[in-house]
């Protein structure tokens, strides 16, 4: 399949995926803004996002990808997405309850409505994204160092 | 009759999926599998599930690259070889009396088509005045029912941290390193 | 009717856990499961000739599909995700340790 | 007010987990510390319930303010405190041997947030009165536990997780599918009100066959016995700690208490506990005729596992005040003696290396602690009188015999003198005898260790006197309460919500 020298797939996927990983990358920031208003919400653009950088892992080797996001860094924002998640359900606390929604609701169908569902969004985004983009990185490594014994 | 192609769908996820089990190359039967996967995402579409059809699709192309890093460059070819009778057996006389028994069970459930939806009623009449969210999916999983959504975020981070525990290249210390440790 | 095609999908899923010998094949027959899990659910709250359950500022439907049932089914499908990519990191190990993916091979354990 | 604490048993442990997953590499000494002090938070709050359940009988906590079958509530009752002391109490001591043992091991942060993770599914299963929220906790715990059995990337380890996992799956659809058909025939997912309604009008058919798939689908995670094969390899594979938690809690805060939660406060428990009583003898004897033959001394504790599961099954499948108050006094028993049990065994693999007991022999000479703890934990399982495990075998039988099932009774009997069988065969080849010319270098256990084993010990002996009445009704009376008036369990929560 890798008849070129360069790590990656050949030069027309890299082309194509020069052009198409940022459209995905946007599309899925796209489908996390506006979970609360159309289909879809944090898993689904989580998943989207992660889409685009295992995509550009495909196509370039695992060392563009890395230098874009790197292990360290996925599992950091992972983390920290949860936090964030968790948090956004603590400070329900202030009007009383675990989880209560104190965020206010805004104007119906505007992109800054529902706040609560939009900020857990964008942390289960973030934290999707993050998360699987790790372990699909974590499998390809394992896969190249296997391959070097 | 919204019924029928809803029941076209259906017999071809069943035809995938028999593929998916009985082919012998392992590409083809996770590509079997991928197919299934679609023909679920479409299905969703037409029982009114937007939500669900976006979710099911980009997972199932997730979890394909997932498995194809798996197979890929490693055996493809299914090394059954031959009929052998003892697990064929115990595989059809352990699945097919839940099949029969689930299918008689739902005979006795809501027809088709007409769910009680005690709760659900609720949900749509207010979901839009007390969450905020226009979806009302949405103002279900991150607002009435959030805390299952904390726990569905918890598993995926679970999943992730043990996969990442689980592929780490040296699972245990030698004598002499822990030796020195201590 | 509707319901059975569903469960036997089911029943091909688990038929195929049960039946095959190869790690790779045992995976696709949980996936298998899964769907015909998730499609159960989503079946079980459809109402005929419903809409979808996201209002629009214009029209006013009072025939809304259940929304229950697919918010419980997109955390089902997140959840069946997790398993599968634990599942497959331990089958790319199992591979490493044993250079086979057949579990009749693999037998270290008694039992 | 102090309901705004009970969320705190799912905050706490997630909080500990993100902190160490975010900082876990950077700050040496933080994984041990944290997960030390948020066991310990959660056993404080674990501790507060008692008094608090026995002066309002039942709390409810709406998640969101929501009120319950729109939202999700949290219930803590009898029962509910019972289990939550039991896994607090386990899991404090289990990350407190964790400190030490875990040093063969690489990359401890991720075995502190998975331990974690674990404790935070399991305290997430007991606080939920919510069917579809339970099995998202169950997953949360199952999904851990699946990582930590393979944690040491081992053949053998690998092996049985993928085993343990594909059953789990398996079991995890068996639930769901049985979830969905609750939902479909109730339409609503908060426990109360499906048992409500399902009191209200239900086909017999649809609640027979749930029940059918949630004993088969719990009863996989519990290792009942025909679906009791995965767990001999799964739990000598993890560390020493994990077999502790899976052995002493997973099992039955995943399997039994699910089960019996279900089966009891929701759906009709008259037809499946015959069902109940068959398996659980069943497993008795099969998991201690499996156990007698073993040389592997994680692998002998685990048969020993399936054959003490059933004991309880048997116990609460009686459903009699008794028997169901015997089930849970074992439970109670078994969950101290058998981590117990692993963490000798951990300790003795961590000295010598090896846990095969033909090699070994004569360790009391050189580990006093050990020996002695695995003494006192080998004769309460095995039924010797002062010790906790005596009192509830006692009860069990006794039970069997007031119900008039002496068959069962008998088989309880015999099951029990094969235990003690079993376990004088452990104490003989490996502390008792010669001490072997291998082992003349080794020496106890650091401190850590063996104070959570001294610890385990005290508690084997003194667990016992909660049978003594007056001290039963404040704790175990008031959770057996919960299933033998199992009808009440709706109509308590929804007055308690008002």
């Amino acid at each position: 399949m890798m008849t070129n020298n360069q790590p990656g797939m050949t030069l027309i996927v890299k082309t194509i995926t020069r052009l198409t990983v940022g459209v995905i990358l946007l599309y899925g920031i796209y489908i996390v803004l506006h979970g609360h208003l159309t289909p879809g919400g944090g898993f689904a653009g989580g998943v989207i996002i992660a889409l685009s950088f295992v995509h550009l892992m495909l196509a370039f080797g695992k060392e563009v990808a890395l230098k874009r996001f790197s292990m360290a860094a996925a599992s950091v924002f992972e983390s920290l997405a949860g936090l964030m998640f968790l948090t956004v359900a603590v400070l329900g606390f202030l009007g009383g309850w675990f989880f209560l929604s104190i965020y206010g609701k805004g104007e119906p169908f505007a992109l800054f409505s529902a706040h609560m569902v939009l900020l857990s969004n964008i942390a289960i985004g973030c934290k999707v994204g993050a998360g699987l983009f790790a372990v699909v990185l974590g499998m390809l490594i394992l896969t190249k160092s296997e391959g070097k014994k | 009759m919204n019924m029928l192609d809803i029941q076209i769908l259906l017999i071809m996820m069943v035809v995938g999926a028999v593929i998916a089990v009985e082919s012998r190359n392992l590409l083809s039967a996770i590509v079997a599998v991928g197919l299934v996967g679609l023909f679920q995402s479409l299905a969703f579409l037409l029982l009114m599930a937007p939500d669900l059809a976006i979710v099911q699709l980009v997972v199932e192309i997730l979890g394909i690259v997932i498995l194809l890093r798996a197979t890929i460059k490693r055996d493809t070819i299914s090394p059954e070889g031959g009929f052998r009778f003892l697990p064929v057996f115990a595989g059809i006389v352990l699945a097919a009396p839940i099949v029969i028994a689930a299918c008689l069970t739902a005979l006795e459930l809501p027809a088709f088509g007409h769910p009680l939806m005690s709760v659900a009623k609720t949900y749509i009449a207010d979901g839009l005045a007390k969450t905020g969210a226009g979806n009302i999916v949405a103002g279900i999983i991150l607002d009435f029912r959030a805390y299952d959504t904390l726990g569905e975020a918890v598993v995926l981070f679970t999943a992730v941290i043990g996969a990442l525990a689980v592929l780490r290249k040296v699972g245990r210390k030698q004598k002499e390193e822990r030796s020195a440790a201590e | 009717m509707i319901y059975s095609l569903c469960l036997i999908l089911f029943g091909v899923g688990l038929y195929c856990v049960i039946a095959k010998r190869n790690i790779v094949k045992i995976i696709i027959g949980l996936a298998i499961m899964e769907y015909a899990v998730n499609l159960l659910f989503v079946l079980f709250g459809y109402r005929l000739n419903g809409s979808a359950p996201i209002l629009d500022k214009i029209q006013e439907t009072k025939n809304i599909v259940d929304p229950l049932p697919q918010a419980l089914v997109l955390t089902a499908i997140v959840i069946g995700l997790a398993t599968t990519a634990l599942l497959v990191s331990v089958a790319i190990r199992i591979y490493e340790k044993y250079g086979t993916f057949d579990i009749s091979k693999i037998k270290k354990l008694r039992g | 007010m102090n309901h705004n604490l009970i969320p705190l048993f799912v905050i706490i442990p997630l909080a500990g987990t993100f902190l160490i997953s975010l900082l876990g590499k950077r700050v040496r000494r933080l994984p041990d510390t944290l997960s030390n002090l948020c066991t310990l938070l959660l056993l404080a709050l674990s501790l507060w319930c008692i008094p608090a359940v026995k002066a309002s009988g039942m709390i409810v906590y709406k998640v969101g303010g929501w009120v319950p079958p729109i939202g999700i509530c949290m219930v803590i009752d009898g029962l509910t405190c019972f289990m939550l002391v039991i896994v607090n109490v386990i899991s404090f001591l289990v990350t407190l041997y964790a400190i030490r043992y875990m040093e063969a091991y690489t990359s401890k942060e991720h075995f502190h947030t998975l331990l974690l993770l674990m404790i935070a599914g399991m305290n997430g299963v007991v606080v939920s009165g919510d069917l579809f929220n339970l099995f998202v906790f169950v997953e949360i715990a199952s999904v851990a536990s699946y990582a930590l059995v393979a944690f040491g990337t081992e053949h053998e380890e690998l092996e049985a997780s993928f085993k343990y996992m594909v059953m789990g799956s398996i079991a995890a659809s068996l639930i769901l599918i049985g979830i969905a058909l609750l939902y479909a025939q109730t339409s609503t997912l908060n426990m109360a009100d499906m048992a409500r309604v399902l009191r209200a009008h239900s086909s017999p058919k649809v609640v027979l066959f749930v029940s059918i798939l949630f004993l088969a689908g719990f009863g996989l995670k519990a290792a009942i016995v025909p679906f009791h094969w995965w767990l001999p390899d799964a739990h000598p594979a993890a560390p020493a700690p994990i077999s502790a938690m899976l052995s002493g809690l997973l099992i039955k805060t995943l399997g039994v208490y699910a089960l019996v939660r279900i089966v009891f406060n929701i759906l009709d428990p008259t037809r499946i506990l015959p069902v109940f009583l068959f398996l659980g003898a069943l497993s008795m004897l099969v998991g201690v005729f499996l156990a007698i033959g073993q040389w592997d001394f994680k692998r002998l504790l685990a048969y020993h596992s399936i054959s003490q599961v059933g004991y309880i099954i048997l116990g609460i499948g009686l459903g009699t005040p008794l028997g169901i108050l015997g089930g849970l006094f074992h439970l109670l028993n078994h969950s101290i003696f058998k981590s117990l049990l692993f963490l000798n065994s951990g300790a003795v693999v961590y000295t010598t290396g090896t846990r095969d007991l033909q090699e070994l022999g004569g360790l009391r000479e050189k580990m006093p602690v050990t020996s002695n703890t695995c003494l006192i934990a080998s004769m309460s399982i095995a039924g010797i009188p002062p010790f906790n495990g005596f009192w509830s075998k006692l009860i069990i039988i006794i039970a069997c015999i007031q119900a008039g099932h002496p068959v069962y009774a008998l088989a309880a009997v015999v099951a029990s003198i094969m235990t003690l069988a079993s376990f004088m065969k452990v104490q003989k080849y490996g502390f008792f005898g010669a001490l072997k010319e291998r082992w003349k270098g080794i020496k106890e256990v650091p401190f850590t260790m063996a104070l959570s084993m001294v610890i385990l010990s005290l508690l084997c002996i003194t667990t016992g006197l909660l049978v003594i009445p007056g001290v039963a009704e404040h704790f175990l009376k008031s959770a057996a309460d919960v299933l033998v008036n199992g009808k009440e369990y709706a109509t308590l929560v929804f007055e308690s919500v008002k």
